[in-house]
């Protein structure tokens, strides 16, 4: 018995040692994989994953916080891409957190506008121009639908104007795949 | 004699050439409103210069180039500018598109025409005067031809091709122009080849076309130009740019590379003739050949004015009764127009009147069975198979994988595909939804710079004012202490009046 | 319908493809009928309902169009291959059971058409092979066409132990397997009555017939040359380098290349374009390792006969061979003039 | 020399782990979506099942029996497999860190994979000395690793199948399996062949 314990005790002692080393040795600092995800983020920095910007939610992620079916603006093909970057199984976008909608950009009401600068505080990437008591613009190349400067307007002057089909934009369509039909 | 290389795959559907090869070529009339679109060149849409109700002349220039890559458009006719009008445009979406829209005085009095001698002018001025008179592409594409007479540093033109393959069955526009104006095309030639410096004139046509290659050839010895006038095999794509470099050079253009980089260019005949007209006679691009062929009585080419609404041309040959559609561009490569209100555009060379009997519906479509046709028949040696299968799935990455972006969507895989797949459709999908995330990607990469650079700001304005507040009080403490009791009040208030000036200035925003 | 380009089509189906198949199979079912009796046509009509009922079926739950499908001939094609692997005598479920494997699980749980990795006739074959192993070796001896008894072994239960025989490959391997026997190749070969010395007496007449439908295909571009001529160099060249090494323990070229499922797996199995290699290095590569395979198993292994775990092996590999010869794309070629 | 290459093919194709012993099925199902993880996760195996082979030779010839231990064996084995494992865990972290957030639970689920528990204790079953062992180890690592990227290739295509959406996944992943095990079946009796 007394040998059964040495032995054993022989054995967690050295290869204790040996992981104690490695651990030292291998050290990682950072995590380049936050990084990975982040640039699949649709950087919209909207907050609807319950996180304050898409990094955040990068962070999460990555330290299995957060789940990867959080972001409505990424959709379906973002959670996939996710999905494959990390190994995981696909997962529907989760309700909680708000929908799929079309690519939409915010413009103002200019009529309506009272140049309270509001807005202008909310907007996280700099897309709204303007000054106090003037009225303001959404530089629209620069909006990312984000939505979060419909809130605080106080004269509710700011709509969400999906972004229209032009042939700048157009896109082929997914042939239809005719053999479904009864033919 | 110049040794042939050829090319691996393509087809050789029937060529449905003398329908509209036997007659001449048919001026069309003047419509009485013309529809100019401003975007009709590859690149960037033209800038337009006229407004509603300013009077233009035929040829002048109704709208300027839009960017580095775009050319100018001219007045077909002479007028009264109507406006610019969202208008369908001969698209395969059948969206709209701003065109500038012309109502014909029938005088169709020219501006002043200005022919110039192409070899006493700088090469800088005759690009610029080629991007001034609108020569574009007359192929297909309308890439803006003045673009493609220049190289980068590492870049040389050494030979220039002349593509007179012309390819696509049912069009014949290039064949009659090499016919009636060989001499013009090889004179345009000459001229984009001294603009690009190249040494050589190598013309690649098809070898069903005995008329046109014997056009060509007498004209080039009767111009003593150093030409060569090629006949070349008669299988689709040879009309395709890397195809027909491939056939002539042995060279291959990959996808990602120009042909400058391997020391060659290509131009149409057609855009050669244009060039001609353009500095030869100062006459800008405001009209082209058009072949109208297919289901309709009398098929045959006609000199169409752009902006003529391909109604009023396809009335010219007398559409069939039992048309169900209309193409632009051959039946290979073309696409159905969704409306013909849509005018004629530099861009067109042919519409194709169809039906059902002359396009019969495939059969229903069957999965794939690997059989490998269409990897035999691919002229770019693609697995068509292995890309519509990822493509299917929408299983983007690994299309582009199998090399997506190098199919020239030239059809030859759906052509032979037994199991009647629409493998272009499905490519062409793909390519434009991975296009999409790429610009999806850009724009999210640019609002992610601009949200670090807000958080950036916003820390830098707290510390900043952290620190002014800090030194404030400090001073307010100093003060205190220096001044004594009598100063106490004095001090207190100057620093309240201080602190209040320093929150209202706070208070205003960060200002574009 | 898609209304996009291109608006011209070849004209070519599926369909004309698969007839093609059954009609370059119809020689070599011709002198295989010689020599075994109608019991062969017996067996193929068995196939042939159970794999058309089963298509049905599956369409149907999986909600497809069904003519597109059940004239395609995808499900007659398998049910034949499927039939011709089974020897004339088996009993009527074991076809039934090997269809049902072939179409069922090896093709339909795939997608149906075009989607399976494995060729569903030799997954059924295996599977009938590992469960059966009796069954699927009992072979008629050549020559016994007697259609009532083969009526009797296929639907009823007399026993035909009188007429049954091994294979000669079956013969030859268990014969070299016992070391006790002293055995060699000429020896079994050579003294039975029944076998000829090239492929087993009637063996290589089928197998010339399969062969005359093969080149009919790849006279008619059905399939190309790269399988069936890799195959079976590849599987004359062993067998040659090994019989020159030892004559008495391994068998010639003309031996194997004429006997068992040889020229039947090069022409018509191996060729299978979904569940086998589609670039023109792939399929050298693919239809080489297949033969090998199957030599390696013909001779060393526990199975009569090694074209189908062969084939099966060597689907398996097909992704990552496919992958790693991709012919090169038109500009990637390295050299330009 | 001719019984250490049969040692190595046996286990390797004729004996395979996977598909013969059906051993080590979690990461076999769990790692085989892509072939770059897939090819990850079987170099990862390797190295720690031939290692823990080696360790176990090494615990079991030279502790366990002596001291007529033998009765620790599975207990002494699982230390020193857990070891190794965090072993290289920590070195994949380190070099690289996407394969080691894609191997995520599997690293560690090395530890628990049967086939590197099975596999010494198959070692001390047939008897094998300690470069036996070694090889008997680095053969069915291979064949692990092996029917892992085989796999993984035959999963990259089914993903584009049109397959039922009831068997999509696992479902289909499993049919595969079988069949692939019935493939292997064919190379059954070759390493009898003497």
């Amino acid at each position: 018995m007394l040998e059964a314990l040495l032995v054993m005790a022989l054995g967690s002692v050295i290869l204790g040692g040996a992981l104690g080393y490695a651990s030292v040795k291998f050290r990682v600092e950072g995590d380049p994989l936050v990084e990975k995800i982040d640039a699949i983020l649709p950087q919209t920095q909207c907050g609807q994953c319950g996180f304050p910007g898409c990094k955040p939610y990068a962070e999460a992620i990555a330290k299995g916080e957060a789940d990867i079916n959080c972001c409505p603006p990424g959709g379906e093909d973002g959670i996939h891409k996710l999905a494959d970057l990390l190994g995981r199984e696909f997962k529907p976008l989760s309700g909680e957190h708000g929908v799929e909608k079309p690519k939409s950009t915010a413009v103002i009401d200019e009529n309506v506008c009272i140049g309270c600068t509001l807005c202008i505080q909310a907007c996280p990437v700099d897309a709204i121009v303007g000054a106090a008591k003037q009225m303001h613009t959404v530089v629209a190349s620069q909006c990312t639908g984000c939505e979060l400067c419909l809130a605080p307007c106080p004269v509710n002057c700011i709509d969400m104007v999906p972004i229209p089909e032009t042939i700048d934009n157009w896109k082929w369509k997914y042939p239809v795949f005719a053999v479904q039909k009864a033919a | 004699m110049r040794p042939l290389f050829g090319f691996t795959g393509g087809v050789k559907p029937a060529s449905h050439k003398t329908e509209s090869n036997q007659g001449g070529i048919v001026v069309a009339p003047l419509p009485p409103v013309l529809t100019v679109p401003l975007r009709q060149n590859a690149g960037l849409a033209s800038r337009p210069l006229v407004q509603a109700g300013d009077r233009v002349l035929k040829g002048q220039a109704i709208a300027g180039p839009g960017g580095s890559i775009s050319v100018a458009i001219h007045a077909p006719t002479s007028g009264t500018v109507r406006g610019i009008e969202t208008h369908p445009i001969p698209h395969p979406s059948g969206l709209l598109a701003p065109c500038v829209v012309i109502e014909a005085d029938g005088e169709d009095r020219w501006i002043e025409r200005t022919p110039v001698d192409p070899y006493a002018l700088p090469v800088e001025e005759l690009r610029t005067r080629l991007r001034d008179a609108g020569v574009v592409g007359l192929g297909g594409a309308a890439f803006p031809s003045f673009v493609k007479t220049q190289h980068g540093p590492t870049q040389r033109i050494e030979t220039l091709i002349l593509n007179g393959a012309e390819c696509e069955p049912f069009i014949t526009c290039d064949d009659l122009l090499m016919r009636t104006q060989a001499g013009q095309i090889l004179d345009g030639a000459a001229v984009l080849a001294h603009i690009a410096g190249a040494q050589r004139i190598v013309v690649g046509i098809e070898d069903n076309k005995p008329e046109a290659v014997a056009a060509m050839t007498a004209a080039a010895q009767r111009a003593g130009l150093l030409v060569e006038v090629v006949a070349v095999p008669t299988r689709y794509p040879a009309g395709g740019e890397k195809q027909l470099i491939r056939v002539l050079t042995g060279i291959e253009v990959p996808f990602g590379k120009l042909p400058p980089d391997y020391g060659v260019q290509c131009f149409n005949v057609a855009t050669a003739y244009a060039t001609a007209r353009a500095l030869l006679h100062g006459e800008p691009m405001i009209s082209r050949l058009v072949t109208v062929t297919g289901n309709v009585e009398r098929p045959g080419n006609f000199e169409v004015r752009i902006g003529t609404p391909i109604a009023d041309l396809l009335k010219l040959a007398e559409p069939k009764a039992d048309t169900d559609r209309n193409l632009m561009g051959g039946p290979m490569m073309g696409f159905a127009l969704p409306t013909l209100d849509a005018p004629v555009i530099k861009a067109t060379n042919c519409i194709l009147a169809g039906s059902k009997a002359m396009f019969p519906a495939p059969g229903p479509e069957m999965p794939c069975i690997r059989c490998g046709s269409c990897a035999r028949a691919c002229p770019m040696d693609l697995q068509p198979f292995e890309m519509y299968w990822f493509s299917r799935a929408k299983i983007l990455g690994k299309a582009q994988e199998y090399h997506l972006f190098d199919c020239i969507e030239c059809g030859c895989c759906t052509y032979v595909c037994p199991s009647r797949i629409p493998l272009v459709d499905y490519f062409r999908f793909a390519k434009s939804e991975i296009r999409a995330r790429e610009k999806e990607n850009e724009a999210a990469d640019a609002a992610r710079q601009r949200y670090e650079f807000r958080l950036e700001r916003e820390e830098r304005e707290k510390q900043e004012k952290a620190a002014k507040l800090a030194a404030k009080a400090a001073e307010t403490k100093a003060k205190l202490a220096q001044a004594g009791d009598a100063d106490d009040k004095k001090a207190l208030i100057a620093a309240a009046v201080a602190r209040a000036q320093e929150q209202k200035a706070e208070e205003k925003p960060g200002v574009e | 319908m898609s209304n996009n380009s291109p608006f011209l089509r070849q004209p070519a189906s599926v369909q004309v493809v698969m007839l093609k198949v059954l009609a370059a199979l119809l020689p070599g079912i011709a002198v295989y009928i010689h020599f075994f009796g109608w019991a062969v046509v017996v067996q193929i009509a068995i196939a042939s309902v159970t794999a058309l009922v089963a298509e049905t079926v599956m369409l149907a739950i999986r909600k497809k169009a069904l003519k597109p499908f059940l004239t395609d001939g995808s499900a007659l094609v398998t049910a034949w291959l499927v039939a011709l692997t089974l020897p004339p005598i088996a009993p009527w479920w074991l076809a039934v059971l090997g269809v049902l494997i072939a179409i069922v699980v090896a093709k339909h749980l795939y997608g149906g058409l075009g989607q399976n990795p494995f060729n569903p006739a030799m997954v059924a074959f295996c599977a009938l092979i590992v469960a059966y192993p009796q069954l699927m070796s009992q072979w008629p001896a050549v020559g016994f066409t007697d259609f009532g008894a083969q009526m009797q072994a296929v639907f009823g239960h007399r026993d035909l132990d009188a007429v049954v025989m091994a294979t000669p490959l079956d013969a030859l391997r268990t014969a070299l397997h016992t070391p006790e026997a002293r055995a060699t190749v000429s020896g079994v070969l050579g003294s039975h009555a029944t076998f000829g010395n090239i492929g087993g007496r009637g063996w290589e007449w089928i197998a010339l017939g399969y062969l005359l439908g093969g080149l009919w295909l790849v006279q008619q571009r059905v399939i190309t040359w790269h399988i069936p001529a890799a195959f079976l160099g590849t599987l004359g060249l062993a067998s040659l380098l090994a019989s020159l090494a030892s004559p008495d323990q391994y068998a010639g070229p003309a031996f194997h290349v004429l006997t068992g499922g040889a020229m039947l797996g090069a022409f018509f199995i191996a060729t299978d374009p979904v569940s086998g290699s589609t670039t023109p290095r792939g399929k050298l590569i693919f239809a080489a390792g297949l033969a090998l395979l199957t030599w390696i198993i013909r001779v060393f292994g526990a199975y009569p006969d090694g074209i189908a775990f062969a084939t099966l092996l060597m689907n398996i590999c097909v992704p990552l061979i496919d992958m790693s010869t991709q012919p090169a794309v038109f500009g990637h070629k390295g050299k330009q003039p | 020399m001719a019984s250490y290459l049969f040692i190595v093919l046996g286990a390797v194709l004729v004996n395979n782990v996977v598909f013969v012993r059906i051993l080590g099925l979690c990461p076999f199902m769990g790692v085989s979506k892509k072939l770059e993880t897939a090819t990850g996760m079987g170099a990862a195996t390797t190295f720690v099942l031939t290692m823990a082979c080696g360790a176990s030779y090494v615990i079991d010839s030279w502790l366990l029996i002596p001291n007529h231990l033998e009765y620790l064996r599975t207990l002494s084995f699982i230390v020193t497999i857990a070891a190794i494992v965090q072993l290289t865990e920590l070195v994949i972290q380190k070099t690289s860190p996407v394969l080691h957030q894609v191997l995520g639970i599997y690293l560690p689920l090395i530890t628990t994979n049967c086939a590197v528990l099975g596999v010494p204790l198959l070692n001390v079953g047939l008897k094998h000395n300690m470069v036996e062992s070694m090889l008997f180890g680095f053969g069915s690592a291979v064949g692990f690793t092996l029917a892992l990227i085989l796999f993984a290739g035959i999963r990259e295509r089914l993903e584009g199948a049109d397959v039922p959406v009831y068997f999509r996944g696992t479902a289909i992943a499993m049919i595969t399996t079988a069949i692939m095990s019935l493939a292997f079946m064919g190379f059954a009796g070759l390493d009898k062949y003497k």
